[in-house]
């Protein structure tokens, strides 16, 4: 009678070592998607070296990188219509990219400049697109996961047909939302597609001290919605599985949780040293699964991919974001009077007060900060 | 105008709301078919359907964070906490994102929304069903806190308050739910946030209190009256944004001020008005600013009646702003 | 590939509505363990109605029954061993008569008394009982199941064989300790046994609006542990699953999940009244099942019952329990002075200060209070 | 004697307890094998092992829960939280249980356990890393709150908080983590909770100040020597409970108090000695209690230089004692 706990299935996969598709497994997704796809995760590799440079360079203050999860949260989001909604969390870099976000939107961003649209508020990758659908990221692990299933209550009750999207890591699931969110969006069939990026670490905790669960993806029958395993490294398997869950969203038949089988190829941010903790071995094995080389190889074959092309876009995406990191760098910091606004629609008389006590103040502004996290 | 207890007014204003903007909602633990524990909620579900007035799974964590989720998507949550002692569970929710959300983002994500809870000793409930955490929502930047003493305040300031672009913790003096009664305002009915009242005009001593304590207060002016002190007393309404200047005309008028509360003294709201008056008023005060709150103690079952500020404690802090 | 979420087994049980049990499943307990466990269920239930009848006389200012779920409880907690730990919720109260906790500690609990072993500072039921190794209840739900989990930590580190059992209703299961509690749990391999006594509603939120799961056992995967559904209503078999939950505690292979299925006979609380919101018939086909009565009719197969024996036990319990409530009538309230004892270990400054305050007041305390909930 | 940082300070004491006390244990996320992100718990699991220095998974909700737990059962939890910032998912936890175990058990059941978490601007940590919600905590009866602003305090407070026998909140000035330096003694420390330190005599004004902004007052200070003003600097070290004489006597003797402290204004720890100064020692004050704190908005990113108090500004708020 002891329901003894269920083992891991295997990921769902499509593309093959040698960047075949599996037998029957192929979504044939046109050439432009493809090309898109590919496009946007080099891009968004491109990117994120780049800012990791200027972190090292001490020109911007933070960063986290995505190195390895490029087709995890590419295909995912590949998967929904513009008008759908993503609640995003600190490690999809590429979703900005995918949905056209300016460059220096996202670059003026990391340097919290006048021109940033978050004002300067929030540290390097915390972006906030609202034209995009893209909502406010915050550090807080997991809040984002009921705001998620909160939204699809809303459209819900609108009767929209829009579907959401919120993404998490591993670590994310032993927060307080994830039960809360995923079980609200259980119960009121919310039009959510829950996409846990399993990257096995959540900074320096690999998942077994996580969870003693068998996979993520098991966790979803505790809420009364289907719950996938999916090869996060491979970008035609996670936007298969991702399509099919956001139909079945739009269709009005609730939630999916996603877990893409992943890992995290770089440290957990800027800040940390890997190496610390982390066996080299394993990193090598998944260097063996890189989504970028897979998918190549893929396209490769369909005769879709040219080195020129990857030269192309290489050569654009540094050019871009070069051009860019200058405009952001000419840029001044948010002015003095910034940081008073928007903490309500209108600035209450304390506020003013307060304002006109900083802007009467005289002399040098100091500036002995020391760094993240020291 | 309608006669109505203070519980009548939350009820109208919700009903009022819901009808004239279809994006207000109303949901939490019990509210739905059972009204509500305090059947503050009564009849929503009847008139406006399970859709607009339903009951959530026991999860005041996910009851703000889907309300986050709703007001960000664009309707109007009012979310009911059972009790405000259970809030806590949804704390991170409140002060890490609601708060935050429009100056984090620049402005480009807002977070209207209502969270309603009564709040409050006086009902025998004992140590989790009686507590005044106010203070923890008014340290925290980003939420406006409203404390209504009568009825039709109750309806007015809950209207503004869904009617608000901003998050706002509407508090409920659970203790006077039935007692307090008034004249209410039929239809439409707005109390501006950020905008206080003077309950009774006097000469020597500046009261401010909110909530059930406005009444003990009036029954503890009545008294001092006796004994020849003229007692002026204020209700905020609003905590956050704070009607400053209705506060320190008042004490600089009298000279006197005493904060009456029912929080634990430590880092409260009294103690924040004490310290308003003592760096903006300082050259007019004649005594002490006196804090007459609950004790640095949980709430207590047994001894609930003696915990809480009553019409003697009220008197003895008036009486200490003159001998000191 | 989508794991379409699972159904719910039926629930494990021994006790035949003849009064039999099944085949091979009787864990034939001694006469006097099964005398016993009839007759702390049949005093919980005259406690629980003669507690009720005080608060409709307005004696005391709450109460909340656990009619219907007394096997379920007394069944769960007779499986531990004295030296065991309980964290309780609010509807257990069979644990402290099956503890033998002095009649007198309960009663003046009710009351608030000086008496009263948490000198009146919670409402009624709110127990604390240290000498039983029942660990003190409060009202937030859920709370005590990371309690637990952290118990059941120590206990291992300190290498010592105690095994900790919590109890939480289907609403606690939507609580972040519950999430949280469960993972730590699983993943230290903490000695503990969660029981969730499924009763169907949360004040007037029935099961299918608190989760989509299934059932409550299976979300027991998510956490890495075995779940098991037990039918709350037969104490043989809910003794019977947890005393195996409670041996493999015991021996080291962690925690487990018993959901025992039953069903709240009475309003939720005193303050409550069920007929607002639930239908009568779904009652009456619970109250086909009552506990006592099925346990009742196994007994008499046995030869372990008599209408004298079962006279006896209502005529010790009324006795006893008049008695006890006659001497707390009799006591104070807690004195003025233990309002400020306890907040921490010594009275600090300020508390003595703020206690020379309140002693220094004249005049007659008022007292317009309200009623629990108004 | 040995010279530390603050930073080194946290895990002497840390392995002073360790060794001396087997009961207790460290945990949280990260601080196992990695050591913590700030190294505070560098060498632990090395020494101790993994069974008394462990990472546990992301919810602080069960890293304070499981610590309740433990503390029930007897032994003794020093529980880190990664930032201060991220404390809110286990504020239900600190709040309504380990706060209000003794006293709802009377006395039964007790919770002796310590949560260290790092507080505080000041390094580039924007809106979630910065964050100072001392007087969340000091508003809640039932918990010590104890911040510590030099590397020897910062022992001596620690050991005393893992002796404590109630809970204690122990907050780290990340700011200063590796800028504080001084002579630290070896073995046994214990700095009794509840004692403040006079950090400098003064006869004009009295600062009271925490954390990391004792240094800035202290330049403060010197400034404001040179322009003729004697300043003393109080520095609490426990906020609750309060060494509540050392400050009045200070502001007895001086007539003039500033407080100076990170966090928002409102309902602050600053608001909270504003009143109690105000209450107890106006008839000696000589010009308005001034509290150079953060501002009320959440804490900025790149503006964060300007948000916090500095020499200027606490500066100013000294003169405004004088004129106003
Ligand atoms: C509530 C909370 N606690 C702690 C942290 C500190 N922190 C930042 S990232 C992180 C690990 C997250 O791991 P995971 O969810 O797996 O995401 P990944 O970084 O692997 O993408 C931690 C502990 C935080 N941001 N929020
Ligand atoms: C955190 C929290 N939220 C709300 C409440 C109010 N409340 C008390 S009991 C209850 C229902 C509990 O249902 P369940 O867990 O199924 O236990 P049962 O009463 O059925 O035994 C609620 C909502 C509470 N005590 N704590
Ligand atoms: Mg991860
Ligand atoms: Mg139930």
């Amino acid at each position: 009678m002891n329901r003894t706990s269920a083992t891991a299935e295997e990921p769902f996969s499509i593309l093959e070592a040698d960047g075949k598709a599996g037998r029957d497994k192929d979504p044939n997704l046109t050439p432009e998607l493809l090309k898109r796809l590919y496009e946007v995760m080099v891009t968004t590799r491109v990117l994120d070296e780049r800012a990791l440079a200027l972190q090292r360079q001490g020109r911007i203050g933070f960063y986290l990188q995505a190195l390895g999860q490029e087709a995890s949260h590419v295909g995912a989001a590949a998967a929904l219509r513009d008008s759908d909604w993503l609640f995003p969390a600190y490690r999809q870099p590429g979703i900005p990219l995918l949905r056209r976000v300016p460059l220096d939107d996202i670059v003026n961003e990391w340097f919290g400049n006048d021109g940033d649209i978050c004002k300067g508020r929030q540290m390097p990758v915390h972006y906030s697109f609202r034209q995009a659908n893209f909502v406010s990221i915050s550090s807080p692990i997991g809040t984002q996961i009921s705001h998620a299933a909160g939204a699809g209550m809303a459209a819900r009750i609108r009767g929209d047909d829009t579907v959401f999207m919120a993404f998490f890591g591993d670590g994310g699931t032993s927060s307080n939302d994830f039960h809360c969110g995923l079980n609200f969006a259980g119960v009121f069939k919310a039009p959510v597609v829950f996409v846990c990026e399993n990257n096995q670490w959540a900074i320096s905790v690999p998942l077994a001290q996580q969870t003693a669960s068998a996979s993520i993806a098991i966790t979803a029958s505790s809420y009364g919605m289907p719950g996938v395993r999916v090869d996060g490294n491979d970008v035609l398997a996670v936007y298969r599985v991702c399509k099919e869950a956001v139909e079945r969203a739009r269709k009005g038949e609730g939630p999916t949780l996603v877990e893409t089988v992943t890992y995290r190829m770089a440290s957990h941010s800027s800040s940390d040293d890997a190496a610390r903790y982390r066996d080299a071995k394993i990193h090598d094995e998944w260097k063996e699964r890189d989504p970028i080389a897979r998918f190549q190889r893929y396209l490769h074959k369909k005769k879709l991919w040219t080195e020129d092309w990857e030269l192309e876009i290489h050569e654009r995406a540094r050019h871009e974001i070069h051009e860019a990191v200058k405009r952001a760098e000419a840029l001044p910091r948010p002015s003095l009077d910034s940081l008073f606004e928007g903490v309500f629609m209108n600035l209450t008389p304390q506020l003013v007060e307060q304002r006109a006590e900083l802007l009467a103040l005289k002399g040098p502004e100091s500036e002995e900060l020391g760094h993240f996290p020291l | 105008m309608t006669t109505m207890t203070l519980l009548e007014a939350v009820t109208d204003a919700l009903r009022t709301e819901m009808r004239n903007d279809d994006r207000v909602v109303v949901f939490g633990e019990d509210v739905g078919r059972k009204g509500g524990v305090f059947l503050a909620t009564q009849g929503l579900q009847d008139e406006f359907g399970a859709e607009r007035c339903f009951d959530t799974p026991l999860s005041e964590c996910g009851i703000v964070g889907t309300a986050i989720g709703m007001a960000l998507y664009g309707i109007r949550p009012v979310a009911e906490i059972q009790f405000l002692d259970f809030i806590y569970p949804a704390f991170d929710q409140i002060v890490s994102e609601a708060a935050k959300m429009r100056y984090r983002s620049g402005g480009e994500y807002t977070c209207p929304l209502v969270i309603r809870s009564p709040y409050g000793g006086g009902i025998r409930g004992g140590h989790y069903h009686s507590q005044s955490s106010e203070a923890y929502f008014c340290h925290t930047p980003g939420l406006k806190v409203v404390i209504p003493s009568t009825p039709a305040d109750t309806k007015g300031l809950l209207i503004a308050a869904i009617r608000d672009e901003d998050p706002v913790i509407f508090l409920e003096p659970k203790r006077i739910y039935r007692t307090a009664k008034g004249d209410v305002p039929e239809g439409e009915h707005v109390v501006p946030l950020g905008k206080g009242r003077v309950v009774r005009e006097g000469t020597d001593v500046t009261v401010v209190a909110y909530g059930a304590m406005v009444a003990i207060c009036e029954k503890a002016a009545d008294e001092a009256q006796k004994r020849g002190r003229s007692i002026e007393i204020i209700d905020p309404r609003t905590l956050v944004p704070l009607d400053e200047p209705l506060i320190l005309e008042s004490v600089k008028k009298t000279g006197r001020c005493v904060v009456v509360f029912e929080a634990p003294r430590t880092c409260s709201y009294g103690s924040e008005i004490a310290a308003i008056v003592a760096e903006k008023a300082i050259g007019h005060l004649e005594g002490p600013v006196v804090r007459v709150g609950g004790f640095d103690t949980p709430f207590p079952y047994s001894l609930e009646h003696l915990y809480m500020p009553d019409v003697r404690r009220v008197l003895l802090g008036i009486e200490k702003t003159f001998n000191w």
